[in-house]
């Protein structure tokens, strides 16, 4: 299998899926000729033409609006964020009129919302954004995060075919530094499963999106430095979530860290720990704890952004701690 | 603020308009008034559940403008707008059964008043509360028609107020700049809420904010429903030919208050009544009609007649509806899954539904 | 004391502060002549003039951004949102620029956004909304939920002089139904410390506004009917959360269940779930169990609404299950 | 696109400029470029730590209009607003340190290039990245004037793509309706990143945007610094007498990219050249200067020599400024707690810092 990038992850699913169907359709700032902030687009203006992939005005609520109405009508848009950060200026239009649309109205609202999320990148406050957990309270929409360009590839494929709306969170830290095999042919990998990255048997590191690589670096380096089995569990899609696999997981080692980098308070490891406590409280034992950013807005300089955001070093101290427990 | 001029020449009527539409835009107008005072019955019977919202003195402008599309066309009506999805095809039985809350309304007791759809068939989409929002919506329902070369025409409603949003500017900035076939009537009934136009907007004509956006911009007398249809009828076809976007803005007043609860205490003394008496649609359509057209009162009589039999059947209908069903709450809100999962508490329970008073009834005894 | 209701309450902080303090001054949809859509504002403008009770354009982000810059002149702005549900069209402006404004620029932003939350009034999908768990991830912003008149007076009072952004959930069922005494005075209840409702030994519910009457009705049921004593704490603000108080109650009972008419997934009980995890662990001899609405968007029909919210039958069963664990 | 009319005529000096103001309104410009030339050698010896986004070509926007502000009036500058904040006593070594990330910067680190401000004493205002976000807040800061009666204005600025957004609409509205006493400058670069204004907007001028919220709106050359500053203070002492806000186009042409990495393969062969060659605003500037006005050319290589050296200092003294301190990250989120609790990982270790190489480093080896 050859090994692409996840950001050509990203480009081969928005090409094969817009080859398959010719309801597929692009919109988002800058996404033609640019190619998009992070060239994800990059080619699919010449191969499709201007009606399949729209340069937009700078308007999320009216772009994403317009994705909700021409999904009504039978087409499946793909909308692009220049920044994950910018999705908060379609936030109302997301919750209120697309989450709502099949419940309140039988509307089909098939469509993608996608973009760049996430730190490590020295973008500052407002281009470092995971505001994941902002929309994982609206039922009505799917969010998914992929760690893998081969998850990144078979999840978009999903959500393009899915028959709702589905928040894509692409990780910009691992667009160009995560490279790795992609199955051949129309992969697809199902919304709501998450993958067993690394099985083990101490202590269970259940995360998602970058938390994935620090978590797998960290058990790694605790079974060589601490002879720690320890299993990490990529969640992949936060709505829906897979409780089989984390209620599995948790029996498997009966210690949980939850990893995300994304700040604490308020953040989705409240909602696993939530339903961990539920589906598997008499496999614990020990708390379930959590590696998180701390509770600032992202702060810029490199010195502030590494302390700020978890790290290897916090993973691999939570979980001695934690088997220790 | 003083009534504009009342009675416009019915010799302006469009060309093209037979004898049997003519009646029917009576029709309509007559019907949604009817509809509204049942429902204003209704509600003083506490049958209506939640607010009302009514159209009362502005029923030319969603009449007369929805009258200017084709059947495949696509309406977004707000919640003045009852009158245009009569066109459009929706019942008073339905009408009824959603501000009934019944299990057999067309949104199953999910949606409130005239929150309701049909996109598949009859093509006039659910609004949502959130004001400005269906005009991005119908930016993209448009843009599909564009992109697909389908030579039909959206129409979509924004209040005074509404005009305010951020939505409703980057919506219709998008229909613009994308050339979507998209008409953009702005119904000023001169308040939003409590609020009057001029504290709403500075601008000398709301028809001003066309410019910006580069599409063509009139205003109109909106309650002059063959006026309503000519200027629609005029942008909407525009539309269909490729020449894209455009706004209208449709000068009327809302007489009823925002809602049935509320008093009016902010209008000014007199204005209510000078509208009433000197400018009201169907006041001055009915004298078009047996005036300068010519139709005989008794044919307009008959058709107020076919409206009290139509509505009797229908609240008759409407009050025999079930309830919905409870259970019902938890489907629907993704194609996959199906259902939401019952919670573990409920679920404990023999039967799955709550006793007789819910909520949080101690409050009253803080 | 007298009793007043509770949006009686609301009223007396909003007269009682512009009083005290020429700097604060009101805005929003119709709170003027129209005194507010549940006439939290009724007299004002007659008191104080169209200086300082601003009817405003349907422009949440609009009005909201304008307090921010009026805040940083020394002004301590009051914006009222007609429904609380409106609040997201003011998301962004709230939670990057807002939020964000002590931090990275040292800009002093006080200012409150209140208005009406809650269902279990027929209100349908767009006028029944609990949006605070969407915030509950921004650090920068607090968060005040009060049940009582006497809270919602004196926590009101708190937020307008608060140095930063307070987002304030009043409830609409409670507005006229919550009657109650209130202290007399300059009553004033700081932010960030929860209130225990009813005292216990068997079991804890954690819970906020309209939440803590339901809890008090299960508590007497409970008690008359299974001889249970249940102890219920009101968090009263949601940021900062009072953790003190939460681990003080576990480490009471032992059990805890956590109430809110928000929904599940997402919901402000999973971080109340993970800081106990965190902080108490030890202290529990039974699963942190929710008691919530089920995940939809809440529907209008009243049986539909009833079955969707969380009822005080509900709560019931669920703590005879959480005794029984 | 072609490039506008290049030279104006400099008989229009406005009235009231001193000779030393318009030797100002040079050092200003050319400050402006010398520093982010500076910035560019630094990016490319990367020192600047993230994007570097640059105002070639729109100088004489930010500085004319900034020019035409008191000392007490605010402004709020965006990305291609430097020189407005170097009017407003924003310092190279503030900007320097900015862009470098260091711990001493106005911001403490916290945010980037020049995104900060001073609203104690030079009134300025921070940025932030959300296009549109600062309209409704300047419409608050000029509210305040009002409401306070002071004589003081407020300037904000938006780009050609800022337009577009919601938070510009509803602030630029709330302003006007509000009588506040803000001026609008939207500069119209004729690209927002790499999409062309003509697929922002389908108005033919930006500035017809005005009507649509009832305020005056012209458009102006604004690469032209003397009419930039002469139109821009009409609008400022009209708001300042009490007669609200205004909207100002300024044409120009944004011809470094959107940031340095922009490598503008999207822009049409010729555009850049020819902008740079015939329509250069420091170029035309300097021009009226030494020709109309008759400032001796050893009296602008003084002030070039001037800037020279005050950016030799200024770069030396931000290259020795110390990076910021790691557990600073952690204050100032609220006035109360003044700051956030450390985590307990973090508070397990030795030292609270973490080690060398951070972030999710695996990932390359996917
Ligand atoms: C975004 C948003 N903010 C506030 C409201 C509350 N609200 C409901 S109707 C209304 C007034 C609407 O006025 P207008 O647009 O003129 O319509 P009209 O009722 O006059 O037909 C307001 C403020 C809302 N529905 N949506
Ligand atoms: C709400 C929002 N959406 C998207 C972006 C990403 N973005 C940054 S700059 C830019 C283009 C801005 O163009 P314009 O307003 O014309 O300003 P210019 O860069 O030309 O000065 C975009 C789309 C943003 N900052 N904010
Ligand atoms: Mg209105
Ligand atoms: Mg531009």
């Amino acid at each position: 299998m050859p090994e692409i990038t996840y950001v050509e992850a990203v480009r081969e699913a928005l090409v094969e899926e817009m080859e398959r169907d010719p309801a597929v359709f692009c919109m988002g700032e800058d996404i033609g000729a640019y190619g998009g902030a992070f060239k994800a687009t990059d080619g699919l203006l010449a191969r499709f033409g201007p009606g399949r992939v729209i340069d937009t005005p700078v308007s999320e609520t009216g772009f994403v609006g317009a994705a909700a109405g021409a999904a009504h009508m039978g087409l499946r848009p793909v909308c692009e964020m220049q920044f994950m950060d910018f999705v908060s200026c379609a936030y109302s239009i997301l919750t209120n009129y697309v989450a709502t649309a099949r419940y309140r109205a039988g509307l089909a609202c098939p469509m993608v919302v996608r973009g760049p999320a996430g730190g490590y990148v020295r973008g500052g406050p407002f281009h470092s954004q995971n505001p994941e957990a902002a929309f994982l309270h609206t039922p009505g929409l799917k969010i998914a995060c992929p760690a893998t360009p081969s998850d990144a590839k078979g999840l978009l494929k999903a959500a393009i075919r899915d028959e709702d709306c589905v928040l894509f969170f692409e990780h910009k830290y691992l667009y160009r530094r995560a490279r790795g095999a992609v199955p051949p042919g129309d992969h697809v990998v199902p919304l709501g499963r998450a993958r067993l990255a690394r099985e083990g048997r101490d202590l269970s590191i259940v995360t998602y999106a970058a938390g994935v690589w620090m978590a797998l670096d960290a058990a790694e380096r605790l079974e060589r430095e601490n002879g720690l089995s320890v299993e990490v569990l990529d969640l992949r899609t936060l709505l829906p979530l897979d409780d089989a696999a984390v209620v599995e997981t948790v029996r498997r080692t009966n210690r949980v860290l939850v990893v995300h980098e994304d700040t604490a308070t308020g953040g989705v490891a409240g909602e696993i720990t939530a339903r961990i406590n539920e589906l598997a409280f008499e496999w614990l034992d020990a708390p379930v704890r959590r590696v998180t950013a701390h509770d600032v807005p992202l702060p810029y300089a490199p010195a502030l952004e590494d302390f700020a955001l978890p790290q290897t070093d916090d993973i691999v101290r939570a979980a001695r701690w934690l088997a220790a427990y | 603020m003083a009534a504009t001029s009342a009675v416009t020449s019915p010799a302006a009527v469009p060309p093209g308009l037979t004898h049997d539409q003519l009646i029917e835009l009576y029709y309509f107008m007559r019907l949604t008034r009817a509809l509204e005072e049942r429902l204003v019955n209704l509600y003083r019977q506490s049958k209506v559940v939640g607010g009302l919202y009514r159209s009362l003195g502005q029923e030319a402008c969603a009449v007369g403008s929805a009258f200017a599309l084709r059947r495949e066309d696509v309406l977004a009506p707000l919640i003045r707008n009852l009158g245009s999805m009569l066109v459009k095809g929706a019942t008073p039985l339905e009408v009824l059964r959603q501000y009934m809350a019944k299990g057999d309304s067309p949104t199953r007791g999910r949606e409130l008043n005239i929150h309701f759809g049909d996109v598949e068939r009859r093509n006039f989409i659910g609004q949502i509360s959130h004001l400005g929002d269906m005009v991005p919506v119908m930016a993209g329902v448009t843009l599909a028609f564009r992109l697909r070369r389908e030579p039909r025409v959206g129409l979509v409603y924004v209040g005074d107020g509404a005009t305010s949003t951020g939505a409703f500017h980057e919506g219709i900035n998008f229909a613009a700049v994308q050339r979507c076939p998209l008409v953009v009537v702005v119904e000023n009934n001169r308040y939003a809420y409590s609020t009057p136009t001029e504290r709403q907007c500075a601008a000398r004509r709301l028809a001003d904010k066309a410019a910006g956006y580069g599409v063509p911009g009139v205003r109109a007398d909106g309650n002059d429903v063959l006026e309503t249809f000519r200027v629609t009828r005029e942008a909407v076809e525009r539309a269909r030919a490729g020449g894209g976007a455009s706004l209208i803005e449709l000068m009327t007043y809302r007489r009823a208050g925002h809602a049935e609860h509320d008093g009016q205490s902010y209008v000014p003394p007199g204005e209510l009544e000078q509208w009433a008496s000197t400018n009201d649609p169907i006041d001055r359509y009915t004298a078009a009609l047996t005036g300068a057209f010519g139709i005989p009162a008794p044919t307009l009589a008959a058709v107020d007649e076919r409206i009290r039999v139509e509505l009797d059947r229908a609240v008759a209908d409407a009050e025999a509806s079930p309830p919905a069903d409870p259970r019902d709450a938890l489907r629907g809100v993704y194609a996959e899954p199906a259902e939401a999962p019952l919670l573990w508490f409920r679920a404990l329970a023999e039967a799955g539904a709550p006793r007789a008073s819910p909520g949080p009834r101690s409050a009253a005894h803080a």
